[in-house]
């Protein structure tokens, strides 16, 4: 499949570090896929699909800083949407999200809410500007919020709100953000014994996207992110690399 | 139905094999693809030095096939060597290796070698790499004199990958002379496509590989070529997806397969080809023996 | 939208124009293929004497394409001629022509030139007749000194049309070098299909080439790769099946494009593919020459 | 498609010239369509569909005599069915049928007769021994039967008593034979003004069976026999090449 070719018809700055773009044509996808958006002349990078018809990113290195310079009426190419995405599951669930890691768990909140499903969130980031989809988060259910500067609401970390919650009583737990803040989350899952009822959202690199070239296999498992994932549960991830280490473009793994 | 195969002196249990670059990046890759029932895995490419490869795309799905531009992404040996060592496993390990001349195969080949390997396999055909690969394999004396280099090196068996030139065998013969224990045919076909609404070139590289069932009769081909005039083995890789495609190459003379871009629509490949060959045999009261070439001989 | 197309001087109503070898035996198939919508037709490739061609099976469909050995069957230029001369229509013809040697393409060039045809395109490329063809266009001496020979003999475009060789580039020159107006690339891929059954190669010939969707991608490099290098026209061949395709080609260099296996599909594809380019450009405002090698320059 | 792999289970002597080889798959096709046949390391040739699962064939040269020499057990490769075949029409129908032009003619009668149509046919050949399917006919409807040697019924060629018809009463005429006698037929059918009812089966060098490599255009139409045809309407034939000449394998013209 040759890359779609997506026309971008608005950019929303969503936080200072975070822009949304939407383009001209919806996909029909589960919350929790991604595409691969290629910059021409760039590169191309996974991102989670925020909308059917959305990417929501933050700035990091060079194509993400060459998709920041596009606005209206440019254009990138997309191939996807891949991977299994989130499963929706029971009455009662609570998302954890960290940073940018809230891009795909707002469409999850809203289906979830639109099946009549009690939703719970805990958002952190920075600072209260860095907040991403307050409203899609409040308006789907109960929200949280964290910042790290204490400019809103609970000062400090996301997972430190997660540890004065009672895990047991979810059916089912959604979490999206640093792996730092994910492996504490499985952490603390642990203890409730619960850690297979918690659905994480790996970042890794992801090349092909295919599930050939190799790039995105996690240890022990040879599991792929990019096709086996990006969504694990917890029980997948113990005794991994998870929370560990990671590998750069080459191969080489890096200490987290 | 015993699919034992003898490729080189390393014993098989079938004659399926991971191509190289296909989920061959880390240890836990390699070891998922043997659970999954290849006689053999090779690794992706290593070279002296690490490399990030090239811009993306990487690799597209096109109609018939698969179009890459990976740029030999590696660690370097000096990386990868570790995971070799955890790769150990239920069948035998091939390294693949590259470089850009004779010395830095030698060096690849010397950093890996104590990681307990079972062969290796020189990519003399990647055709999207300048200075590398079908740079190399296309120049009979630059295969003939890396074969031997690296033969000289080591003391396990050398299968040298080839490119799917049209003086192919001009090349496989190069290979025999430098003292290859096998040929590997072939590696993809050099390609390209095009973003008719961009007007870029698809893959970040501009151009790339094609594999996948666009390449088989082209590959068939290559195999059939070498098997009438080699005295070596030849394994068949390019395109193969089915037991039927499997047989077929078998026919023209593969001693073993290697599989690459059919992983995609189906991880249990290598299960499903060895048990369609078995079938196959079984139903005909033959072994692989008595089709092995059957078609040129 | 206008979609005229000059290509070494001749006028086309569009660029697609019928490739050799596909219906093109006898003057009243070349012009149903005119009525059906192609900018130009070419002819089935005629020699010095007339041949059967290869024994059966000559053609097959395969997953994604066409092989086929036919074996330059053609009843000799003496017998051709008049065919041409009926063939005069709404729309240019070249005659494809083939020979051993400079001697015998200049002796069919000019048995047929008084037909009064637009072009010729040698066949300097055909994988599957020894002595012929691709055994000539691999070395870019003959191609030079027949091109030549031709162009002498002959006062209209002479068009050369390449194997897929990993040195295409090398022969393209060599034809440039000779004095062709215009370089076709290019033609099947050598290839093979074995029937695991029989164990017999499926063609009569053993081998023959490939042709259809799977090759397009490896034909888009060798367009793209050689307008890098030529100053002369390039007309783009190999899987073109939609106007899409037709467009990659255009912006890879190609100044007009041959379709072959196609028709099996759809006898409508010329026009189906001139259309679609009119709608492309329509919509953006441009025209051909706006988009003409657009992702090479 | 490559070719089937067909297991020959009985070989029929039906004359001394043709054998009818039955096949271990039967194929779904309308009568007139054919297969293309290949004996291995000989040649493919094309052969009309006498029944689902089998081709009746006469001796003619190379690839012929080698089939001849297959029995029970044996093999050779199928590719098809390829091409139009006969279009059944009306209530009333007359086949005429000469020497091994029986061959999809006989499947063509019984189905008529299944779908309650009535079926007339003139069967002619060289000699008693060399009629073809006269027992298909006979069971199919009525049955005239003519012999060049008189050795049975009517003495004389097919065209004879097809002179003596009122062609105008049939719906529709169905004719397979040599091309001679169909060229007669055609031009007794145009005497009617009905030769758009007469459907013709031909015969031309065809190579490829899938419409590309051009041998089997006739003049001036440029329609294919392999793909357009192998049957036509009358008025598709006339002043065509049909009855004048044909062309060889290397694309010659041959009188007829
Ligand atoms: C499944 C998945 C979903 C993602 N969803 C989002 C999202 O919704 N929003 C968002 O802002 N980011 C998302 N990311 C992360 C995003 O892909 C990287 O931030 C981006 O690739 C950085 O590219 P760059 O060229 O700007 O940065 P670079 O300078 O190239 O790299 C900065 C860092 O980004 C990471 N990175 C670079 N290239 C890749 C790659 N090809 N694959 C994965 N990581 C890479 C590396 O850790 C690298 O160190 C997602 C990643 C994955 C795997
Ligand atoms: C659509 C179609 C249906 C046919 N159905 C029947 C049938 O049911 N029974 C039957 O006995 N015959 C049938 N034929 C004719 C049959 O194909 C030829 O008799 C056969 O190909 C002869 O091959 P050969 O090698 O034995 O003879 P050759 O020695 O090669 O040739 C003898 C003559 O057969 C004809 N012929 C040879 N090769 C071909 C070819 N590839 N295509 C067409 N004609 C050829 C030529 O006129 C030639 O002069 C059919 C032909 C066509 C086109
Ligand atoms: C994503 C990808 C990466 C590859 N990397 C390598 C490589 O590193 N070294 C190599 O020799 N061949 C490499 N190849 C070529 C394959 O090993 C194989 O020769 C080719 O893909 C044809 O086989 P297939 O059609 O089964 O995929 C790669 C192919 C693909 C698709
Ligand atoms: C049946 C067939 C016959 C061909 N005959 C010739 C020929 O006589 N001369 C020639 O130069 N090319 C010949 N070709 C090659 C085509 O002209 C063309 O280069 C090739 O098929 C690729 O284009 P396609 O994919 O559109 O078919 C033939 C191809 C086919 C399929
Ligand atoms: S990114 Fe290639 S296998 Fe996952
Ligand atoms: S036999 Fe090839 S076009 Fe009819």
């Amino acid at each position: 499949m040759i890359p779609m070719h997506a026309e971008i018809t608005q950019v929303v700055n969503e936080t200072p570090s975070a822009r949304t773009f939407f383009f001209d044509s919806s996909l029909g996808h589960i919350p929790g896929q991604y595409v691969m958006v290629w910059i021409r002349g760039v590169d191309e990078i996974p991102m989670s699909l925020s909308y059917p018809n959305a990417i929501t990113v933050q700035k990091m290195g060079e194509a993400t800083t060459a998709l920041f310079k596009l606005g209206k009426g440019d254009s990138f190419g997309i191939r996807g949407p891949f991977g299994n995405g989130f499963s929706l599951e029971g009455n009662s669930i609570l998302l954890i999200a960290g940073g940018v890691g809230a891009a795909p768990l707002g469409s999850l909140a809203e289906k979830a809410k639109s099946n009549n499903i009690k939703v719970k969130t805990i958002l952190g980031a920075k600072s209260a500007e860095e907040l991403l989809f307050k409203k899609r988060f409040d308006n789907a259910g109960d929200l949280m919020i964290t910042t790290e500067d204490g400019s809103l609401e609970y000062h400090g970390l996301a997972t430190e709100l997660v540890d004065e919650e009672d895990l047991a009583k979810y059916d089912a737990i959604y979490s999206c953000g640093p792996e730092k803040m994910m492996f504490k989350v499985l952490n603390i899952a642990e203890g409730f014994d619960i850690s297979s009822r918690v659905q994480f959202s790996l970042q890794r690199y992801v090349k092909c996207g295919l599930g050939l070239c190799g790039t995105c296999c996690i240890d022990p498992s040879g599991l792929r992110i990019c096709r086996d994932g990006p969504v694990f549960r917890g029980d997948q991830l113990i005794g991994t690399e998870f929370g560990q280490y990671m590998r750069d473009a080459s191969g080489k793994r890096v200490k987290l | 139905m015993d699919l034992t195969t003898n490729v080189t002196g390393l014993q098989l249990r079938n004659p399926t094999i991971l191509a190289a670059g296909i989920l061959g990046s880390t240890a836990s890759s390699l070891k998922r693809v043997m659970r999954s029932g290849a006689g053999a895995v090779v690794t992706k490419s290593i070279g002296v030095v690490s490399r990030e490869g090239h811009p993306g795309p990487v690799m597209i799905k096109t109609e018939c096939g698969f179009l890459n531009a990976i740029g030999l992404a590696n660690p370097s040996y000096h990386e990868f060597k570790s995971e070799l060592e955890e790769a150990k496993g239920e069948v035998p390990v091939v390294a693949s290796i590259f470089g850009r001349n004779a010395e830095e195969f030698e060096e690849v080949a010397l950093g890996l070698i104590e990681a307990g390997l079972d062969a290796f396999e020189l990519n003399l055909s990647c055709p999207h790499a300048e200075g590398y690969g079908a740079s190399l394999g296309e120049d009979p004396n630059a295969v003939e004199n890396i074969t031997r280099a690296v033969k000289k090196a080591v003391n396990v068996p050398v299968w040298v990958k080839l490119p799917p030139l049209t003086n192919i065998v001009k090349i496989g013969l190069a290979a025999q002379r430098g003292g290859a224990d096998a040929v590997v045919a072939i590696n993809t076909l050099p390609a390209m496509a095009i973003d008719i609404e961009s007007r870029f070139p698809v893959l970040g590289n501009i151009s790339g590989g094609l594999s996948g069932a666009a390449i088989k009769p082209v590959a068939l081909k290559c195999v059939y070529d070498l098997y009438a005039v080699l005295d070596i083995d030849i394994i068949g890789v390019g395109g193969i997806s089915s037991w039927r495609d499997a047989l077929e190459f078998i026919m023209a003379g593969a001693s073993a397969l290697e599989i690459g871009s059919a992983v995609y629509e189906d991880r249990g490949v290598f299960r499903h080809i060895s048990d369609g060959i078995a079938r196959y045999l079984q139903e005909r009261g033959c072994d692989l023996e008595d089709i092995h070439g059957v078609t040129v001989r």
